[in-house]
């Protein structure tokens, strides 16, 4: 089973040398971190930052230089600062290769909830359905599992969506899936020391197992 | 060169009334027109529609104008850490149209360039789409669904830059950009406060983020706090 | 009866104080010549120009730097540049207060033909379409006859039409003219020396004549 | 930093093949892309659709590809100065679509912004308007009449610019400035031509038109010839 910095490092070997990608908050920032040295990838701030570097040092903390996720942050060398009705025409005409999201729920036919709770505190969608309704790549990193021990990998959202038929790729604690163009889960690694069993039973949507899954290789 | 020029705060805001519609740039705490939310807390400006991503913390940005209850209706797309205002919009007396975050750029910049509406996709099937027209496109050998999202409408936009001059030029600092330039082009009267303003000439041509014809009003700001939201850094090694 | 010259400084006195303006070629052009000095008024070269000054001294041309008319100019203080997109978003959103052009016909409508002769080459409209169509305050500068002695202010254009309902002031080597709302020419000024016979019997279209009419004031 | 850096014209334009749509940035001969016109001209590739503003002169940028008669197609605002294609469209040899200026930017716009339409006002109650939607929308208290244009899809994009980057960002001069960001986002494809390309990390971020992500090649162009149209002076007193 994986922990959030096993599930960064298993998405991390997603990101391709030339890609332009967005991090969402929490799991998928944590890619960063896992992104080999030698490789080429820019990431994308849809606040308006191409080029988007790590956290400032101690006492370089710039108040005009924030992550969508409004930390300080720095620029890399080639980075450009542009408003938010370039960073998501940018978005929409798909110039970003890849996005990497959490979620609450995802169903077997690539539909995502991250953003609504009925009865709780809404806090907004921010970027999120923007992203989702235009990435042509679009995995998400989240538990399997939710705290009550439900499954999060549904045959239909319950949770008001987000976007709907988006999802490509799933990394959770216990495996990699793909969602299948039409619809399924289909079960590609499985995560160390996990058992096939153990995913179909976190796996409340269509399940498809085909041949012998391959642990994870980190 | 026509002067833009305002004296200050208080000058600049000179017409604003109760229950307009004000679009305020910023994104978080970063880029805020600090000035100009001192000033309409002065004023006392009541019922105010606010068209801002976001809605401040608790003691500082729009979060001030919550705590006056200053703001009837707040358009945003995500409105977290501020807990004045969960408990405005719990008890009802708040209202908060969520919108996605490139929707709200976009009726901004719709807005600016004459286009009475866009389309996007964001919100294709989720139930931001419930009442909008949604349309099928073929676009890039791709066909899929768009929804039909308006221009804002806005009496007055204040925006924060860092250098602006004295024909309203307007040149933004790093990510403190954001909304700003949008919401300068897309308010009905602008406002603009600057940390530097300069006479014209000094500002490269080239350089220049939001020509002198968007912007109203521009004043020197003065005292800005530049609260930082989420500090976060890294040791040195 | 005025020269290109004279038009130009009878339309220049309807630009006021804090006007951004547009200037098409031609007569318009000319107009810039005779906007007082102590006013302050920017022009907008819609391929990209706010606070446009006059042209460079000789050996200050910058290959870079050209109006919409493709001739040299210059920038002046206060002055800024901006893409297509950003100049014709100004345009439809009504940011420029006044937009001065030329015309071929003039319907009692305010429908203005400026760009295409049937059986001539066509060069194309440039940005005329754009401007009449978004301009809040269009005043046309044009011959009051054509070469062939016909009247180019219409009931109704025979060329092929630039835009609808859109000329508000028309200011000819003859008169001043208003489109009114509900349509006709209504004479506001006859050109030194010119009688009111004399425009009746250049004006093809309807043409209202109240009270006095005073001659223009130079 | 991802780089975008080719080392020539001739690497820049691999690939471009015969019947393909083809953006050109640039307004008149004022920031066009000579090294690259230049380039298509040994290259031979036929049956360009070309969307430009102009259709430059008879001996100087575009005009060069129709005295080659490489272009089958122009979309473009405005044509004239240039015999060769006034001889080639009343022949019928070449295909002309004439489009308003603002309409020509906005449908590039479009495509940057994943925006599939847009609608404009421009060419409403003309022949423009044959065979397009036509709707009513109010806006800012004005409702009127729009007309429904497309987005442009272009298989290629070429664009020049003042300085650029080896990650592809690009910083335009003066009015040189016109089509090239908008078509340099627009391209399915875009190659940008430079007169200065410098080491990623020497633009000012916030100074970049255009960012890099937008821009697939990027090369160093050379002998700039930077023809003026009309050169129009005063006299020193």
């Amino acid at each position: 089973m994986l922990d959030k910095n096993g599930i960064a490092k298993r998405i991390a070997k997603e990101v391709k040398n030339g890609m332009f990608v967005n991090l969402g908050i929490g799991i998928p920032t944590l890619v960063a971190n896992y992104i080999p040295a030698g490789m080429s990838v820019e990431l994308q701030s849809e606040n308006g930052i191409l080029g988007m570097g790590p956290f400032p040092f101690e006492g370089e903390e710039d108040a005009d230089l924030i992550n969508a996720g409004k930390q300080t942050v720095t620029l890399l060398p080639g980075s450009s600062i542009f408003d938010s009705a370039m960073s998501f025409g940018m978005i929409r005409a798909q110039k970003v290769d890849l996005t990497i999201l959490g979620a609450m729920e995802v169903s077997e036919n690539g539909d995502i909830a991250n953003w609504k709770i009925p009865g709780k505190m809404v806090k907004g969608m921010g970027g999120a359905m923007d992203l989702v309704a235009s990435a042509k790549n679009i995995i998400v990193a989240m538990q399997h599992v939710n705290k009550a021990g439900q499954s999060k990998l549904l045959p239909k959202c319950d949770l008001p969506l987000t976007g709907i038929k988006c999802v490509k790729k799933i990394v959770t604690e216990l495996a990699v899936l793909e969602v299948l163009p039409q619809g399924g889960f289909k079960l590609l690694e499985r995560a160390p020391g996990v058992s096939v069993e153990e995913i179909i039973k976190a796996t409340a949507g269509k399940l498809i197992v085909e041949g012998e899954i391959k642990e994870m290789d980190l | 060169m026509i002067n833009r020029v305002v004296k200050n705060a208080e000058e600049a805001l000179k017409g604003v009334k109760d229950n307009q519609t004000i679009m305020f740039g910023g994104f978080g705490l970063c880029g805020i027109p600090e000035n100009s939310i001192t000033q309409l807390i002065k004023m006392g400006t009541k019922g105010i529609t606010a068209i801002s991503n976001n809605a401040g913390v608790d003691d500082f940005g729009l979060g001030l104008l919550l705590q006056t209850k200053q703001i009837k209706k707040m358009i945003s797309s995500y409105v977290g850490e501020n807990d004045e205002f969960e408990r405005q919009m719990l008890s009802g007396e708040l209202e908060v149209e969520l919108i996605p975050q490139g929707t709200l750029a976009t009726r901004c910049l719709a807005a600016a360039y004459g286009m009475p509406v866009i389309y996007t996709p964001a919100g294709v099937g989720t139930e931001v789409s419930i009442g909008k027209e949604v349309r099928r496109f073929a676009f890039n050998g791709e066909e899929k669904e768009y929804l039909m999202e308006k221009a804002f409408e806005a009496d007055f936009a204040i925006v924060k830059a860092w250098k602006g001059d004295t024909a309203g030029n307007l040149i933004f600092k790093s990510t403190a950009r954001n909304f700003n330039p949008m919401m300068a082009m897309a308010g009905k009267i602008t406002i603009a406060e600057v940390e530097q303003l300069v006479p014209a000439g000094q500002l490269d041509p080239d350089h220049i983020h939001t020509p002198g014809i968007y912007v109203h009003r521009i004043f020197q700001g003065e005292n800005y706090e530049k609260r930082i939201e989420q500090r976060t850094v890294r040791k040195r090694n």
